[in-house]
C-alpha cells in the first residue's frame, strides 16, 4: 500500500479523504445540505448516521453547529457545498471559529474544516459563482486551501481534518473530472502552507492556484514551444501564504505572472503582488501581471462569461508583455 | 369576490403557460428547476395580486412571472441566454425578474427573498400606497433565519406582506418531516402573532381565495400572513443536477401526476362549469405561443461584453477603467 | 429532586459572589455589561447542570462562569486585561468564558452562542454520553436568525439542549413589545414542536426547578426545552455606552430594585428557613473572596506580545513569520 | 451659506449628512437597531417614525429589508452600527445589493447605503473589533468609502445617498471626536472615487485612509522636521479606487508606504500595492512598504492592543527604510 497509487479523480479525491479520515478517527464528522448528492452517497453504506448529519437550509447555524462540536471534542468536517452560500455562515466562520482560541488564551481548539466549491463556469449566473477566497484571507486565525489536483486534494483534505485550528477549503468544479494518480497511503498527506513547484523554468514566474493552474500550465506548454521557460508554481494554500516558494522563484526568472479566477479588487492575486512588490522587489525585472476575472459580475449567458476568466491565450499574453 | 368567469380562463391560462413554457425548456434548452406540478399554488397566489403589486422569487423562478403575467417571449429568450432575454442574457433560468410585472427579484439564494420582499412591504408603508408584497419561497427555505427575522419584522411593523410558501414536500431530496421540528409550517406564524393559513396548493381557485383574504389584510393595513399550500414538484429538483439517491417513491410522484395535477383538475372543473370551448381555445392559442417564444429565443442575439459592463453601474462610464476587463473581451 | 440545603446555600453564595463580583468592577474597573438583577435566572439555571455540562453565554458574561462554579480569581483578573485572566486577557468583559466549568464560549456578536450550545449537545449525542448544553441568551437575541435554525435543528435531532433566554425586557433600549410579533418567547418553542416553559426569574428556586425538568428531559433523550426566565437589568446596558434617550421608567427600574431582587428574595426564603446563621457567614466570605479577587486582579501582570502569537493557532512556530508584526511589538 | 463652514465632529458630520438628505428627499430612510443610540437622537425630534426604523437584533434581514425598499422606491440608510456585524448581513449585501442590478440586465436600482463603524483600539476585543474592509472589496458592484476628516464623512455620506448603487461607507471610531470646518452648503458632495492629497511632497508617498491617515500625517510631520518630504493621499474611496491619484504620487516621489488599519493579509494596503507594483512599477524605486495591523487577532488588554496598530514611529520607520 505505502507507495502505491489509483486512478482518482478530484472528486472522487475528496470522497476518498472523507472516508479514509472517517474510519481512522471516529470523532470525524461530516454535516451538510443533501450530502448524499454532494458525493457522500457511498459514505452512508459505510457509516451510521451519527457521523452523517443531513442538515436544513440553515447555513448560518448548521456551520456553527460544526463548530461548537469542534469544541466539544469532534473533528467535523462542514459541507457548505456551494461558496456563494459562505456569506451566510461567515459570521460563524470568521467570529467564532477564527476567533475562539484566541479569546480564550488557548483553552479552546476548533478543529473544523469548512468545504466551498467554486462552483463558476456553468451557466449559474453571479448568486452561484462567486470564488470568495478573500473573504476568509483578511481574518487571522484561520487556514486556507485551495488544491488544484486530486492528490493535493486528498492530501491538503486530510490535513486539514488532521490539523487542531478551523481550515477552509476550496473545491474548484471546474476541476471536479480531472484524474490522476493518487497515493493509497492512508497517512498520505500534503502540508498545509506549502506550495508545489509544478513546472521549473527560469525566465517568468507563473503562479496560480485551484482552477487557474490548468490554463498556467497550458501556457506554459504553448510558451515552452516558443522558447520561454515558464516555471509554474501552484500555491495550494492561500493562508499561510508559502511566500517562500514565490520569493525564490521570483529571485530566479525576475518576472511575476499571477493567474487567479477570483475577481481583480482585492483578489489573491493582490496579496501576492503585495508580497512580491515589498520583499521581492530588488529581484523584479519588470512591472508583475495579475491575469484575474475583472471586477465584472458572472453572467449566465456562456459565450460571455467564458470571455471573464483567465485563458491560456490571455496569460501568454501577460508573459510576453513583460518579457 | 370570487373569481370571475375571465378571471378563472385567465388562471387555466397562465397555468398553462407555465407548463407549456416549461416542455418547451425540457425540449429545447434543458436548464434549471421547472415548477411542473405547481402551477396552482403559483397562478392562484399570483391571480390575486394586482400589477404594481410587487413579488420576489426563488430559484424556480419560471412561474413567477407568468403567474403575474409576464410576456412570456424575453422570459424564454432568457432562458436561452439571449441579449433579448428579459434580464439581457445575464440572469438566466433561475432569475427570470420581470420588474415591469412587479416582480423585484427571484433569489437563487435559498431564503434571500425574505427580507427583500418585507422591505418591499416597508416601502409601501413609508410611501402610503396601497400595494402590497407577496413572498413565495419553498418549505425548504422555511429553515433559513431570513424566514424568522423578516417574519417577525412584518408582524411588528403590521406591513403589507404575504408571506407564500411552495410546500411540495422536500428541498432537493430532503423532506419537510426529515428538516423541521414539526411539519406543519403555517403553524410556525402564531410565534409572531400572525395568521397561518393551510391551503391545498393544487387547488387553483382555493389558493386564489386564501390569496385574496390576506390581500385584503395585508391592504388595510392589518399586516402580514403566512399560507402555506401545500404542492408538489412532479419533476426532479433540477434539470442539471444528477441525483445519484431515492428520497421519494416512484408510486408518489405517480400517485400526483395522476390525480393531483393542478392543470388537470381545474381543466375539469371549468369544463364542469360548461367552459371546454374557451379551454380549448385557451390551449391552441398557448401552444402558439410557446413556439413564438421559443423561435424568437433561438433567433435572438448573444449578449456582449459591453451588455455587461453597462449592466454593472448607473453610472458605467467610469467603471470599465477600474475592471481590469481582458483584452480579448 | 428539587434543591437540598447545602444545594440552597451554593445557590445563594453564588449568586451573591455575581453581585459582589460586579459591584467590585463598579467600584475599581468599570467595563462592560452587568448581569445584577438577573442572578436568580444565571444561577438557578446553572444550579440544575453538573459540571461536566456545556454552558454557552453572551456579552453579559460574568454571572454564567461564577453561575457555574468558577473560580472568581482569574475571572476578576480578565476583566483587569491580566496576563493571569481566565483568557489571559485576552477575551475581557464580555468574554468570560471557563472551560474547565463546561463554558464553551461567550458571545458577544449577539445570536452567536445558539449554533455553538446546539454543537455541543450534537456532539454529546455522537459521543454518547449523557451531558447536556445549555445555550444562555437575551429576549434580543430571540429575533437572530440562529435562533430559528439552531432550535429546529435540536429538535428534528432530539440534541440535549436547554435554550434559556434571560429576558429582562430590553435590549439595549428595544423593549421586547416593540421588537417582538408577539411578546411571548416561550410561545415560539411551538413553532420547532417542543416545550415552551415561562418561568420567574427573580425566583432562583423556581428557575432551578423548570431547568431541573428540562435538563432530566434532555438528558432522557427527548430533546430540547426553550425556557423563558422573565428578569430585569438593574443597571444601564453597558457601563461603557452613554444612552442618550429615556426608554424605561424610573419607577419601573426602582420597582424592580426595591420588590424584585432576586438575592434580597433569595435571602428573605433562606431566612426563613432558619438559615441566616449560614447566610451571613456566606456574606462575609463572599465579600473576601471578592476582595482578594481583586487584589489579585491588581498584582497580576498584564499580557505579552508572545501571548497573543501563542493564542493564535495550534501550532504557533510557524505563524510570527506570516502575521506581518511591527518590530516595536 | 454657499461658502461658509461650521465645526463639527466626525460624528456630528454624519449626523448632519443624515439629516441634510433627509430634508431634501423624503424617500431617504434610516434604520438600525438602538439608532437613537448610535447617534440619530436629533433625528427623532425632526423626522416622524416613517423615516426612522428602530429594528429588532436581525442583522441577517433588515439589511436586506433595506434593500427590498431601494428597489421599490426608496433610499434606505442602513446602520449596522459595529463593522464586525457586517458578517451577518454580507449576504445580502454581496449576493443580493452587490447583483441584483446586473442580474436583472439593468431593470433594477439600488440606491441604498450601509453603514459600519470600525469599533477597533476601544478594549472591546476580537468579537467587535473588525475593520473588514476587504470584505466587500472583492465583489464587483459595491462602492466603498472610508473618509478621514469630517467634510469628507459629510460629503460622501451625502454622495452615497444621491447615488443609485450600493454604497458601503466605513466610519472610524477613532475620529468621531475630531472637530473640523465643515461646509454649510447643502449641496457640498465629495465624489465617490475621488482620492486627496492631504499634504504635498516629492520624497515619498504615504498612502492611507479612514484611522490610518492621522499617524501618516503625523509621520509626514515628523519627517517633515528632518527634511524629508513625504505626500500624504488621503484615499478616502476604496472602491472605485482612484490608481491615478496614487500612481500620480508615486510617478513623482518613486517610494510608496501604505498604511491601513486592517489585518495584513488580503488587506487594502495589498490592493494598492498590487496596482502600484503592475502600473507603477517603472517609476517605483525602492519596495513598497505595508504598514498594517498584523495578522493578529485584537486582543481585549490595551497596551498590547495598541501595539498592534500603525503609529506614526511605525510609520516613519518604515520611510526611513526605503530612502
Ligand atoms: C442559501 C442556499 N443554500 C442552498 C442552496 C442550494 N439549493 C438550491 S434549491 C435548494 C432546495 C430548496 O428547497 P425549497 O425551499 O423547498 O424549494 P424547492 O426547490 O423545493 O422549490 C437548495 C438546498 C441555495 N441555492 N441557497
Ligand atoms: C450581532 C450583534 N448585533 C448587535 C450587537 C450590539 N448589542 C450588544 S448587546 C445588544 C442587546 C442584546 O439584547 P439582549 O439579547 O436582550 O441581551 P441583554 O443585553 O438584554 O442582556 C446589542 C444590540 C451585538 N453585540 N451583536
Ligand atoms: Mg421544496
Ligand atoms: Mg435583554
Amino acid at each position: 500500500m505505502r507507495n502505491s497509487t489509483r486512478k482518482l479523480s478530484y472528486i472522487q479525491a475528496i470522497v476518498e479523504a472523507q472516508r479514509e479520515e472517517m474510519r481512522r478517527d471516529d470523532r470525524v464528522i461530516l454535516m451538510g445540505e443533501d450530502i448524499a448528492v454532494y458525493g457522500a452517497q457511498t459514505l452512508f453504506d459505510e457509516f451510521d448516521e451519527s457521523r452523517l448529519w443531513n442538515t436544513p437550509i440553515s447555513e448560518g447555524s448548521f456551520t456553527g453547529v460544526g463548530v461548537g462540536a469542534a469544541l466539544t471534542g469532534l473533528r467535523p468536517i462542514v459541507d457548505l457545498t456551494i461558496a456563494s452560500f459562505a456569506y451566510l455562515a461567515s459570521d460563524q466562520i470568521i467570529n467564532q471559529a477564527a476567533k475562539l482560541r484566541f479569546m480564550t488564551g488557548g483553552q479552546l481548539k476548533v478543529p473544523f474544516v469548512v468545504r466551498l466549491s467554486t462552483f463558476y463556469n456553468n451557466r449559474t449566473a453571479a448568486q452561484h459563482a462567486d470564488r470568495p477566497y478573500p473573504l476568509f484571507m483578511n481574518t487571522p486565525g484561520l487556514k486556507v486551501v485551495a488544491p488544484a489536483t486530486a492528490s493535493d486534494m486528498k492530501g491538503l483534505l486530510k490535513s486539514a481534518v488532521r490539523d487542531d485550528d478551523p481550515v477552509v477549503i476550496f473545491e474548484d468544479i471546474n476541476l471536479w473530472g480531472k484524474k490522476e494518480e493518487v497515493p493509497c497511503d492512508e497517512d498520505f498527506l500534503v502540508p498545509i502552507g506549502k506550495a508545489d513547484v509544478k513546472r521549473i523554468g527560469s525566465d517568468v514566474t507563473i503562479v496560480a492556484f485551484a482552477g487557474s493552474l490548468p490554463p498556467a500550465l497550458a501556457a506554459a506548454e504553448l510558451l515552452g514551444k516558443e522558447g520561454i521557460d515558464a516555471e509554474v508554481v501552484d500555491l495550494r494554500t492561500l493562508v499561510p501564504m508559502d511566500k517562500e516558494a514565490i520569493l525564490t522563484s521570483v529571485a530566479k526568472t525576475g518576472r511575476l505572472v499571477i493567474v487567479d479566477n477570483s475577481h481583480r479588487t482585492g483578489s489573491v492575486a493582490s496579496e501576492i503582488a503585495a508580497i512580491v512588490s515589498e520583499e521581492g522587489f530588488e529581484s523584479l525585472r519588470k512591472p508583475i501581471q495579475r491575469v484575474t476575472t475583472p471586477a465584472i459580475h458572472i453572467p449566465y449567458n456562456p459565450t460571455v462569461e467564458k470571455q471573464l476568466y483567465p485563458t491560456k491565450e490571455i496569460i501568454t499574453a501577460a508573459v510576453r508583455k513583460i518579457l | 369576490m370570487t373569481l370571475d368567469r375571465a378571471g378563472q380562463l385567465e388562471l387555466f391560462t397562465r397555468m398553462l403557460r407555465i407548463r407549456k413554457f416549461e416542455e418547451a425548456i425540457i425540449a429545447h434548452y434543458p436548464v434549471g428547476h421547472l415548477s411542473i406540478g405547481q402551477e396552482g399554488a403559483i397562478v392562484g397566489a399570483c391571480m390575486a395580486l394586482r400589477d404594481d403589486d410587487y413579488v420576489t422569487g426563488t430559484h424556480r423562478s419560471h412561474g413567477h412571472p407568468i403567474g403575474k403575467g409576464a410576456d412570456v417571449l424575453p422570459l424564454m429568450a432568457e432562458i436561452f441566454g439571449k441579449r433579448t432575454g428579459i434580464c439581457k442574457g445575464l440572469g438566466g433560468s433561475m432569475h427570470l425578474t420581470d420588474t415591469s410585472k412587479g416582480l423585484i427579484c427571484e433569489s437563487a439564494i435559498v431564503g434571500g427573498g425574505f427580507p427583500l420582499a418585507t422591505g418591499a412591504g416597508l416601502s409601501i408603508k413609508v410611501r402610503k400606497t396601497d400595494q402590497v408584497s407577496l413572498c413565495f419561497f419553498g418549505d425548504g427555505a422555511t429553515n433559513q433565519g431570513t424566514f424568522h427575522e423578516s417574519i417577525n419584522m412584518a408582524a411588528i411593523w403590521k406591513l403589507p406582506v404575504i408571506y407564500f410558501c411552495e410546500n411540495n414536500g422536500y428541498a432537493v431530496t430532503t423532506s419537510v418531516e426529515k428538516s423541521h421540528g414539526q411539519p406543519d409550517i403555517a403553524r410556525r406564524a402564531d410565534g409572531y402573532g400572525i395568521p397561518g393559513v393551510n391551503v391545498d396548493g393544487q387547488d387553483a381557485e382555493a389558493v386564489y381565495d386564501a390569496t385574496r383574504l390576506a390581500v385584503e389584510r395585508a391592504r388595510a393595513g392589518h399586516g402580514p400572513t403566512l399560507i402555506e399550500a401545500k404542492t408538489y414538484r412532479f419533476d426532479e429538483h433540477s434539470n442539471r443536477l444528477a441525483i445519484p439517491i431515492r428520497y421519494r417513491s416512484e408510486e408518489e410522484i405517480a400517485h400526483h401526476r395522476t390525480h393531483r395535477d393542478p392543470i388537470t383538475l381545474y381543466r375539469a372543473v371549468l369544463v364542469a362549469r360548461n367552459l371546454l370551448p374557451e379551454v380549448e381555445q385557451i390551449e391552441a392559442s398557448v401552444a402558439k405561443l410557446t413556439e413564438d417564444a421559443v423561435q424568437f429565443a433561438k433567433d435572438s442575439p448573444e449578449p456582449v461584453m459591453q451588455d455587461l459592463v453597462d449592466s454593472m453601474y448607473s453610472d458605467p462610464i467610469h467603471f470599465p477603467a477600474h475592471a481590469g476587463i481582458p483584452s480579448n473581451a
